[in-house]
């Protein structure tokens, strides 16, 4: 049942995020790309991860996307239909791409091993089930509180000088 | 294995099939409630002609909608002019899979009652027991407040996307509107939930009702800003008045549905009605102590508890669904400005006051 | 109209407001250039429902031309006739009977309630109130049965004939006109708690569309929006006609000429209307409603401007007349066509949402912008 | 309803039949008439002014009239509106009468009204066919769009106008409709036909 699942929703999550790339059209393609980010909170239901699953819907697609489709619908969609698709770092992308799948194959190839951690092996987290809000919170405001205040910070910076740019007078 | 399977699928699917069902029916009589209520509101009998009172009138105003010729702009953008009001309508559903009715046995005699006829004895018992076969909701997770902010903040793509689709001025004005809005008020939103998990300590919308029985308090006497914040920011996300600037008959035509029609234009409507009755249920739910009765702990008042708790529940809801109608009878319509100011400058700040001070009450007296 | 690229290039947006729109009142069509939902600039097309009626008055006879003019202002169709017929009885000398001059003034004021009415209901209504709307209706309803009874058709009334009215009041009339006004305070008040005070009311119309006095004055507007900016201008008083200046009223006056000022303004106007018809109902004097009147009036060579205040602003007719059974011209000084022409200075600035509100503190119809 | 027509039957009978005999002849005795205006305190003022300018000042009905050469007609209406004297701030109307046949067959028409003074004149000015009117638009800004309509409906041009187009008609129509010439049955079939699609309205 499991496996099942995860394979439709590794499918969807898959082909959306090749639609994502290829769609012509901007709006489609963020209509795309809210599919891929909805296959993957699927993925991190179907792991336990339920808190990350639901963060991930209500950041990206609820907010991130919203903005997104904000800023798209005052481009006029035709001009950028009309553009070529490929710029000049299509080169590099190629290069890079080719050195990820070169990865992925060799953990494909490797085993499932490679990807646990020696807790995991030893059997010490296995079932973190229960209360992972909890569990995150609480290494958010213990174990990581500086990075979190860090990106606070910078989330912040962030803003205001969105807001600063946007206004037409100071 | 028969347990596993009647607890996880078919219970279930008989308890989605039943919650869809009554939820549909349910929508298109808030519609006829509403007409009603409004016209006697505007001292006039709305709907009279359509059976008695017009209480057929919903099945007829269903049957036009589907019959009417369906019609793309030729210059829309088919595919997403096609899937946006299913967008717009799936997650008010959805939401519904977490919505607790009843409390976690209340199907419990039922099910005895019913499984006794085809399965032993063992079996029958070890489903009964099982919280998630004889609650009164489809599902209990552990996040499900967080499920309920997220699974609702994507139904506004669909309003986006269907004013981007119509390729036309009017619609993309009010999805222009409709995304600020929805954005603004989801973050006010959001943190008037706060107040309320601080002071239950769980995400599980099942656990925050049981916690206000144990509490022998409703949590609106508690929060009660945070529940004016939630009931004020509900009414935004659900573009009703005085928020419905989105739609806004007098000015943008029809906002984001202006080019929509027949079947299309139904889910629309039917979406908003959705989420009109998912707010009246979280609230009802967070803030009114769901499906329990009034006073659960004042022993003179047991008389109360000869109503079952599902009906609880739905009366609360009533009365929510009531105001949405009576305030929609009542005010004129925000501006744009005035509804970004309000947003941001007014209501965000109280919901971040709440959860400072809440939290800081919580910490130096509990 | 500088084209103002904003930082992130977003292009001015033109949105056609009309001519099939909810809240453009008829066949008004704006154009509208936003900057997002500002409005950089509004251009009024009219002409939509132009009927050529002052042409159609120079073919006609005198009396064959008035119906046309229940026609041209059909919300207020009792005082359009009105100051037509004022200004062909002047020219003619035709002296009006005592008891016709006041049932004319009656009607006329009645007329004013409901043309207000209707606005208040319209307005509210574009502004999101829709309770308020049914409200309204409710009490023009009673009016419209009242000239129902009179003239024999509620919203096109022809309500007037030369030298008089056409019939007397029917029996029971002053009783159902008594019966309206005393109850009509409290169904005002009724409309003022939803809507005074109401924060969101205040909201959308205080300091919307703002406009002095002396601008108000040099864009020739008249009526409520002139007297909401302060400016104490009612023809009414300043050129009495047709016995007004027997009757005590005051004339309503704002004080910041905003859209807030303009709904005090109608509200209070249509307390002081029910006033003067307080004052006809007790004073109404017996005799004949028909005045001496040739059958086919031929005025003498010569011209009047016969101005009044009809519920919108200055309504104006100027007849010339050249000695033949037709008038050689007839024209109409349409109030809310010169109003709306301050539309685009009013809604510079403000949002499109304002647009509406603005365009339903000026009261236009159509019917009388196009003729 | 019986009771209720009958008045109607009775006026309808009566009321030619009545005044026919005694009261046909009144109102040409009584008739008002035009008279000179000329110990009108404004007609003098501005004949002092504008001497020439001045063609003539007449009242009717108490209405006085000033008929003002279109040379100095914008002259006088800048007078008319700076004097504080008589601070005429408020143009209440724009029109136009055609006299066919006449050597300059229009007239403008303007109404003044002083809030200061609560008095009401009328300024008329002849002009030609090809003669343009000056605009007063700069004084009252009211004139745009009644200088528009007289423009639309008669013909007549001003200069100095902002905004010259037709105002209730289409932009593209041809003729103007309140001359004389142009018959109430004519209408622009070109026009109709490329814009209604109707081939041919009936005449």
């Amino acid at each position: 049942m499991e496996v099942f699942l995860f394979y439709t929703l590794a499918a969807i999550l898959v082909v959306f995020a090749i639609f994502t790339v290829t769609a012509r059209n901007p709006v489609r393609s963020a209509l795309y790309l809210v599919s891929a980010l909805l296959g993957m909170a699927g993925l991190f239901f179907l792991l336990k991860a339920e808190f990350v699953g639901a963060v991930q819907i209500l950041v990206y697609v609820g907010g991130i996307m919203v903005l997104f489709l904000f800023v798209i619908m005052l481009v006029s969609v035709r001009e950028v239909q009309g553009e070529r698709r490929a710029n000049r770092q299509w080169k590099t992308a190629v290069v890079l791409a080719t050195v990820l799948s070169v990865e992925l194959i060799f953990f494909v190839v490797g085993g499932a091993d490679v990807f646990r951690t020696e807790a995991v092996k030893q059997g010490v987290i296995t079932q973190i089930q229960t209360a992972n809000t909890q569990n995150v919170g609480q290494m958010l405001y213990t174990n990581y509180l500086l990075p979190f205040e860090i990106a606070s910070i910078l989330l912040l910076v962030a803003m205001i000088g969105a807001v600063v740019l946007a206004r037409k007078e100071l | 294995m028969t347990e596993t399977l009647l607890v996880y699928a078919i219970i279930p699917f008989i308890k989605i099939a039943v919650i869809v069902l009554i939820l549909s029916g349910a929508i298109a009589y808030l519609t006829l409630f509403e007409r009603k209520l409004v016209a006697h509101i505007q001292v006039r009998l709305g709907p009279m002609r359509v059976g008695w009172h017009g209480l057929l009138q919903p099945i007829a105003d269903g049957l036009k909608f589907i019959l009417k010729e369906d019609i793309i702009p030729s210059k829309a953008d088919a595919l997403v002019f096609t899937i946006a009001p299913a967008i717009s309508l799936i997650p008010a559903f959805v939401v519904f899979s977490v919505v607790p009715f009843g409390p976690p046995e209340m199907f419990e005699g039922l099910l005895r009652w019913s499984l006794g006829w085809f399965f032993d004895s063992a079996t029958v018992e070890s489903v009964a027991q099982n919280t998630l076969a004889s609650g009164g909701f489809i599902t209990d997770i552990n996040i499900a407040v967080l499920f309920v902010l997220s699974v609702s903040s994507v139904g506004i793509l669909g309003i986006i996307l269907g004013g981007w689709a119509s390729n036309s001025k009017y619609p993309l004005l009010g999805a222009l509107r409709s995304s600020a809005q929805m954005v603004s008020y989801e973050v006010a939103l959001g943190f008037s939930i706060i107040g309320v998990l601080l002071v239950a300590g769980s995400l599980s919308l099942v656990e925050i009702v049981q916690n206000q029985e144990k509490a022998h308090l409703w949590y609106v006497f508690v929060q009660p800003v945070a529940f004016a914040l939630f009931f004020i920011c509900g009414m935004a996300e659900t573009n009703r008045l005085p928020f419905d600037l989105p739609e806004a008959e007098t000015e943008l035509v029809g906002g984001f549905h202006t080019e929509y029609s027949g079947f299309r234009f139904s889910l629309y409507f039917l979406a908003e009605y959705a989420n009109m009755i998912t707010i009246s249920a979280v609230a009802v739910t967070l803030f009114w102590g769901g499906w329990l009765r009034p006073f659960p702990n004042v022993s003179w008042l047991a008389f109360l508890g000869l109503i079952p708790p599902v009906l609880w529940f739905l009366i609360k809801v009533f009365l929510f669904l009531y105001i949405f109608i009576w305030v929609r009878g009542t005010l004129p319509r925000f501006r744009f400005d005035q509804l970004m100011r309000y947003g941001w400058k007014v209501f965000l700040p109280v919901a971040l006051g709440n959860v400072i001070v809440s939290a800081g009450v919580l910490l130096a007296f509990l | 109209m500088e084209e103002e690229a904003t930082i992130l290039d977003s292009k001015v947006l033109e949105v056609n407001m009309g001519p099939q729109h909810p809240s453009t009142h008829g066949v008004l069509r704006v154009k509208l250039k936003l900057d997002g939902e500002r409005v950089l600039d509004a251009e009024c097309i009219i002409g939509y429902l132009h009927r050529g009626v002052e042409k159609i008055s120079e073919n006609r006879s005198y009396i064959k031309c008035v119906p046309y003019y229940d026609r041209t202002d059909y919300i207020a169709a009792v005082s359009n006739v009105y100051g037509y017929l004022l200004g062909v009885e002047k020219l003619m000398g035709i002296e009006v009977p005592k008891r016709a001059q006041y049932i004319r003034i009656m009607m006329t004021e009645f007329n004013r309630i409901s043309s207000h009415l209707l606005w208040l209901a319209t307005h509210a209504l574009d502004i999101g109130a829709m309770t308020i709307f049914l409200y309204c209706f409710r009490e023009r309803e009673e009016i419209l049965k009242l000239f129902e009874a009179l003239f024999g058709a509620r919203l096109t009334t022809h309500a007037f004939r030369l030298g008089g009215l056409w019939k007397d009041l029917p029996p029971g009339f002053e009783q159902a006109a008594r019966k309206f006004i005393d109850d009509f305070p409290y169904r005002v008040d009724e409309y003022e708690q939803i809507l005074t005070k109401n924060r969101i009311w205040l909201d959308r119309t205080k300091g919307v569309g703002v406009i002095s006095g002396e601008e108000a004055i040099e864009w020739g507007m008249s009526g409520p929006p002139l007297r909401g900016s302060t400016v104490a201008y009612d023809v009414r008083k300043a050129r009495p006609y047709g016995g007004y200046e027997e009757f005590d009223f005051d004339i309503a006056v704002g004080e910041n000429g905003d859209t807030y000022d303009r709904y005090l303004v109608r509200l209070q106007e249509m307390h002081q209307s029910r006033r003067i018809i307080q004052q006809v109902l007790d004073r109404l004097p017996e005799g004949s409603v028909h005045g001496k009147a040739p059958r086919i009036p031929k005025p003498p060579v010569g011209e009047y401007y016969s101005g009044i205040e009809s519920p919108r602003g200055e309504l104006g007719y100027y007849i010339v007349s050249d000695g033949s059974p037709q008038p050689f011209r007839v024209r109409i000084r349409p109030p809310t066509f010169v109003n709306l022409q301050t539309l685009r200075r009013l809604v510079k600035g403000h949002l499109v949402a304002d647009v509406v509100a603005l365009i339903g503190t000026l009261d236009i119809v159509l019917g009388e912008i196009d003729r | 309803m019986s009771e209720e027509s009958k008045p109607e039957e009775v006026q309808k009978s009566a009321a030619p039949s009545k005044p026919a005999r005694p009261g046909r002849p009144r109102p040409i005795k009584r008739g008002p008439s035009y008279e000179d205006l000329d110990d009108d305190l404004l007609f003098r003022k501005l004949k002092e002014k504008f001497t020439d300018g001045i063609v003539s000042g007449q009242s009717f009905l108490d209405q006085p009239i000033y008929t003002v050469s279109l040379n100095c007609l914008y002259d006088v209406m800048i007078y008319l509106k700076d004097s504080p004297e008589w601070d005429f701030d408020y143009l209440v109307d724009v029109t136009a009468l055609d006299y066919l046949g006449d050597e300059k067959r229009f007239v403008v028409v303007y109404h003044l009204y002083s809030h200061k003074n609560r008095s009401l004149i009328r300024i008329k000015a002849r002009a030609g066919e090809e003669e343009l009117v000056p605009s007063v638009t700069s004084l009252w800004r009211t004139a745009n769009w009644l200088e528009r309509e007289v423009y639309d409906l008669f013909g007549i041009e001003f200069s100095g106008h902002p905004d010259l187009r037709r105002i209730l008609l289409p932009e593209d129509w041809h003729g103007h409709p309140l001359r004389k010439d142009y018959d109430i049955k004519l209408q622009d079939q070109a026009w109709i036909k490329q814009h209604l699609r109707i081939r041919k309205t009936p005449m």
